[in-house]
């Protein structure tokens, strides 16, 4: 028995020291995200937040581009966090509300109702944007199943060093440098856009043949609200303003979000008809002509919707709780700073 | 035995094929010379020399050749 | 399920965990579910072929072998009052009848090969032969092609013949019969075994034993070194060389040559490193496919040291029963009388061996460019046959010098270019557009062109994939000649922890190193479309 | 009857030899890839391989463009559609990979026909004449599916108010 123990130790210590080297290579060869599509550093800094929030942003771009967190706090003392990333699909924001409501029990949870139009897998490069930030969990494998395209396999998933070897060639500073610590590339899941490229765009958005929202995006909103039920959460759906042909939101799914909403009692604001009253202006409140708002846009239109969310909740002012005043100051000192920079 | 010496020496007249008894390791006898070899014992001595019988131990020297063909007649 | 991928590994190490848990009774049981299960993943509707060689083959032996025992059983009988004349009668019509048992049996079998794989072949042959006078359209059938069907055909046939020849019995118990046909390792790009040899390890039970275990653990790793590290990095730059022919011309079809060489290196000696591992991990040792096939000295002795068991079975089945058989006996002694001794002597053996080619090549592929490589072949093997006695004279002469070392490696590089031009069939595969591709070889000069700066990443691999496979190239080069006297697997075969530690080493540089995933949709293996 | 047997085995193996000199010199049967019609588009009389790159010389020959192209921005990554209005239609398309590909082209008036003739204000009838029966018919539409892409009919009162070929994004 001892001469096999001899043998055996060794190699199961060999065998360990391979899986940790394939994980170490693994976060050495996957994209950083740091300073080109910081889209996909979105995901993961939530992991840097040491306190709870009132209220929880999911969605796409149109609500880690819309909405500003540093607003929120400084003009109605509302914390809030942006748990977006590029087109997240309806099952992965799903997956991400139920981990991050398994740490903290916000008031309301913000969901952008936009990615309801998309009914099956898009696109590998945004899941990969996605996924990859979320800390390995059993969450984590039921949003890579459910999201997963024909082309992927669930183990470059597990050892992303399957899915980016060949990045090997090509690494740069930051690979080495951010290889386990990877500091925040949002202001609270916020991605500022401080460019302007205004335009009005009288078109309308291209005709569909069908325009009942898929089967399946409903289900995973029906989750999304029975999870906010059980923990006593309040969800919230908005479809933030646009004004682009491409991101058109055509008024049949209006209707459904609207029957939805009304038939299980939810609030949802459609902010498309009270882009004057919020007071955007598409020549300078945008970087994209109309798809998305700029730093700007995004200002109004988060002070727009705190007011809407102090009339209905009574949210306590956190600008006086001694235990977070410091870090959500430094925050909007720094948005500030980098909003102002660009004026 | 006389008549195989005889086959073999009509085509290489210049070797001793009593004595001599390495005959492929040497290179004496080549795939050509095995065919015709093998023509010829089968025509002199009315047997089939099967494809599987064609290794080289069997052609080894003019005894090992006599020997197969007496195991191939006694079938 | 592709060989080179991960759900191909869970399946290994499943198979192999329960292969030794199992009682052993069971062993070869598992084996046969494990094999079909693996046929079944490559596409539910081959199976039906599978199936159908197998239950032809089965049936033809067992007819075989019952002949041939009552054929032995009957002379026993009369062995007292038969001559030798009446029991060499008896024994000839007997062999006759076993004769048309084996020919229906081969026609069965190769039937569905010539069926599946050379209808297409045939069709487009015979109409561009019609559209010579004037235009004929032929419909050309588009057929299912099994993967693995020529390996399993000529590996039954090889068992129908053994049978015939009397060289072993047929096996009686249809399952292990089943077995021995879809052997999952092997089934996909061989090596092509024999009965006598393979039937026998496969069923007996085998103990755990952790040498074998270790060995074929290491040439399982070492396999898909091979194949994901040099043959799909490889493949890379001869898929951009295929698809520019117009301009990757001169120096670049010298490029094609060594890439192509790395490549099917890779991919056959990987696959079957694969193979030959994953058997010895259950303790089965197949046939070797190659020995260090490029430090050959002769395209003779290169087909001798590369894939070694088709070139066994084309000499065993086809070369010598032809060479030998009556009609090229009557055809030798009229050479020999009419044409006079030298030529009489060669023309048989030269017709057995153009036949023997001419059906390698078509083996290969059905297409004119497989049967022109195998005519090339043969040819180079009859010339360099010719010239025997020159070289003979030249090594007298200069015996000093061509037993030198520099002669050693000048002859091995030139075999290897010889190989490695004709093989440049296989990637172009336009018989005339090769033949024009050659002659730019010469008559474009442009070297400076591929040594330039740019000239390096001009055939679409970047200069990070070209270092990946010298890498690897270089790796193999050091582990042939670290394992030339004993392979390097048998030598780690009794170091575990040394083997693992290996093992662990290349898991890393594959699946850094390794061409494979997204990117690259990792090659089937060149030999499974076969 | 074996001696019979070999000999016309040998025979026929024997003219095998012969065809492959003959055969391998004039090259391969010239078989010019067979252009079925499902694998192109037209627009009027411009037709268009599906699934092929577009470039600025692939949109010259259909005349000038009435305004500016839009563009359509993604998410993350830089490489932006853009639409294209001509007389009568407009041209859709999406960048991948650096490649920019048709992504969908919209018949506006009747000024432009599909290569079967259809054009808005057809009627349904005449849209089934010339394509069949649709793969999936609607209320108010007929989607017919193709490789690679999909055509579709809108319709009013059996009457064509749009036509639509849509491109699967490969």
């Amino acid at each position: 028995m001892k001469k096999r123990l001899k043998i055996l130790l060794p190699c199961i210590a060999i065998l360990l020291l391979l899986a940790t080297a394939l994980v170490l290579l693994g976060r050495l060869v996957e994209p950083k995200y740091l300073t080109e599509q910081k889209e996909g550093g979105l995901v993961r800094d939530y992991y840097k937040e040491t306190s709870s929030h009132d209220v929880l942003f999911v969605g796409d771009c149109e609500v880690y581009e819309n909405f500003t967190p540093a607003t929120l706090y400084r003009d109605y003392g509302i914390t809030s966090y942006i748990r977006g990333s590029a087109q997240q699909l309806v099952w992965q924001s799903y997956y991400l509300l139920e981990e991050m409501l398994k740490t903290e029990t916000p008031k309301v949870v913000v969901y952008n109702v936009l990615a309801l139009k998309y009914g099956e897998p898009q696109n590998e490069a945004y899941n990969r944007m996605t996924l990859d930030g979320m800390k390995n969990s059993l969450t984590k494998w039921r949003a890579v199943l459910a999201s997963m395209t024909d082309e992927e396999s669930f183990a470059s998933y597990v050892l992303p060093l399957l899915r980016f070897h060949d990045r090997f060639g090509q690494l740069k500073g930051e690979d080495l440098t951010a290889i386990f610590d990877r500091p925040t590339v949002s202001y609270k899941g916020y991605l500022m856009q401080t460019g302007v490229e205004g335009g009005v765009s009288d078109r309308e958005g291209i005709p569909l043949t069908d325009y009942t929202l898929p089967e399946r995006s409903m289900e995973y909103l029906e989750k999304m609200r029975l999870t906010c039920e059980e923990h006593g959460v309040e969800l919230i759906l908005i479809k933030s303003p646009t004004n682009h042909w491409k991101y058109y939101w055509y008024d049949e799914w209006d209707e459904q979000v609207k029957d939805y909403a009304a038939s299980h009692g939810l609030t949802y604001y459609n902010f498309i008809p009270l882009c004057e009253e919020i007071g955007i202006d598409w020549n300078t409140d945008t970087y994209d002509k109309g798809a998305h708002l700029n730093v700007y846009g995004a200002e109004k239109l988060t002070v727009y919707f705190g007011k809407l969310l102090q009339e209905t909740h009574n949210f306590d002012d956190r600008r006086e709780d001694e235990t977070i005043k410091t870090e959500w100051n430094a925050l909007v000192d720094a948005y500030q700073a980098a909003k102002g920079k660009e004026k | 035995m006389e008549k195989l010496l005889e086959i073999l020496s009509s085509l290489h007249p210049e070797v001793d094929f009593a004595s001599c008894g390495d005959l492929i390791e040497e290179g004496i006898l080549d795939s050509l010379d095995i065919v015709t070899l093998i023509t010829e014992i089968n025509n002199a001595f009315d047997v089939q020399i099967p494809a599987e019988e064609v290794i080289p131990e069997n052609f080894e020297s003019a005894a090992a050749i006599w020997a197969l063909i007496q195991k191939l007649d006694e079938e | 399920m592709q060989v080179s991928s991960a759900i191909f590994v869970l399946f290994l190490a499943l198979t192999i965990l329960l292969y030794y848990l199992l009682p052993k009774k069971w062993q070869w049981g598992l084996l046969l579910v494990a094999s079909y299960c693996f046929y079944l993943s490559q596409g539910v509707q081959y199976i039906g072929f599978l199936l159908y060689t197998t239950v032809v083959t089965f049936v033809t032996g067992i007819l075989l072998s019952r002949r041939a025992e009552r054929e032995d059983a009957f002379v026993e009988a009369h062995r007292g009052d038969w001559n030798k004349e009446e029991r060499k009668a008896f024994r000839a019509k007997e062999k006759k009848a076993r004769f048309r048992i084996l020919l229906a049996g081969l026609i069965l079998g190769f039937g569905l090969l010539a069926v599946l794989k050379y209808t297409a072949f045939a069709a487009t042959t015979v109409q561009s032969v019609l559209s010579w006078f004037g235009d004929a359209k032929i419909k050309i059938p588009s057929l299912l092609l099994p993967l693995g069907l020529s390996f399993y055909t000529f590996q039954s046939m090889g068992y129908l013949i053994d049978l015939y020849r009397k060289k072993s019995k047929a096996e009686k118990n249809f399952f292990k019969f089943a077995l021995f046909v879809s052997f999952f390792p092997q089934i996909i790009q061989g090596p092509i075994s024999r009965f006598g040899d393979l039937s026998e390890q496969l069923t007996k039970p085998h103990a755990f034993s952790r040498d074998d275990f270790c060995a074929g653990l290491f040439r399982v790793a070492y396999g898909f070194f091979k194949k994901l590290v040099v043959a799909d990095t490889a493949m890379i730059g001869v898929r951009y060389l295929y698809a520019h022919t117009d301009t990757m011309r001169g120096v670049y079809v010298v490029l094609l040559i060594f890439l192509y060489s790395a490549e099917i290196y890779g991919d056959f000696t990987g696959g079957i490193d694969i193979t030959l591992g994953v058997a010895r991990m259950m303790g089965i040792r197949l046939a070797e496919n190659f020995n260090r096939p490029f430090s050959s000295q002769s395209v003779k002795e290169y087909w001798r040291r590369w894939h070694i068991t088709m070139g066994t079975w084309f000499t065993d089945y086809v070369f010598y029963p032809l060479s030998v058989s009556n009609g090229m006996q009557k055809f030798s002694t009229w050479s020999r009388k009419h044409l006079g001794n030298a030529v009489g002597k060669r023309l048989p053996v030269y017709f057995a061996t153009i036949v023997t080619w001419f059906l390698t090549g078509l083996w290969h592929g059905a297409g004119w460019n497989f049967i022109v490589w195998g005519l090339l072949n043969c040819f180079a093997i009859l010339f360099s046959q010719e010239l025997m006695p020159l070289w003979n004279a030249f090594g007298k002469h200069f015996a000093k010098l061509s037993a030198s070392k520099f002669f050693y490696c000048f002859r091995a590089a030139r075999t290897f270019l010889l190989m490695g031009l004709f093989r440049s069939l296989d990637v172009y595969k336009d018989v005339p557009l090769t033949f024009s591709l050659w002659s730019s070889m010469v008559t474009r000069w442009n070297w400076g062109e591929l040594f330039s700066a740019s000239g390096l990443t001009s055939f679409g691999m970047s200069t990070w994939q070209i270092g990946v496979m010298l890498f690897g190239v270089l790796c193999i080069v050091i582990a042939t000649n670290l394992g030339k006297k004993t392979p390097l697997w048998d030598r780690l075969a009794t170091k575990p922890v040394l083997c693992v530690s290996l093992v662990a080493c290349l898991v890393i540089l594959i699946l850094t190193l390794g061409s494979y995933g997204i990117g690259y949709d990792a090659a089937d293996f060149i030999y499974g479309q076969f | 009857m074996k001696q019979h047997l070999l000999k016309s085995i040998v025979l026929c193996l024997a003219l095998c030899l012969l065809l492959p000199a003959a055969v391998s010199c004039q090259g391969e049967p010239p078989h010019e890839p067979q252009a079925n019609e499902e694998d192109y588009f037209s627009i009027g009389k411009i037709r268009f391989a599906v699934g092929q790159v577009v470039t600025e010389e692939t949109l010259a020959p259909l005349g000038a463009q009435t305004r500016e192209p839009e563009e359509a921005p993604n998410c993350a990554f830089d490489g932006k559609g853009k639409l294209y209005s001509f007389s009568g239609f407009e041209i859709e398309t999406y960048v991948k990979n650096g490649l920019t590909y048709f992504y969908g082209v919209y018949f506006l008036d009747d000024s432009i026909s599909t290569e079967k003739g259809i054009t808005i204000g057809s009627t349904k009838d005449e849209v089934i004449a010339a394509y069949g029966q649709a793969n999936d018919a609607k209320e108010g539409s007929l989607t017919y599916h193709r490789k690679g892409m999909d055509l579709v009919f809108f319709f009013r009162d059996d009457r064509v108010t749009r036509i639509h070929y849509l491109f699967t994004v490969s």
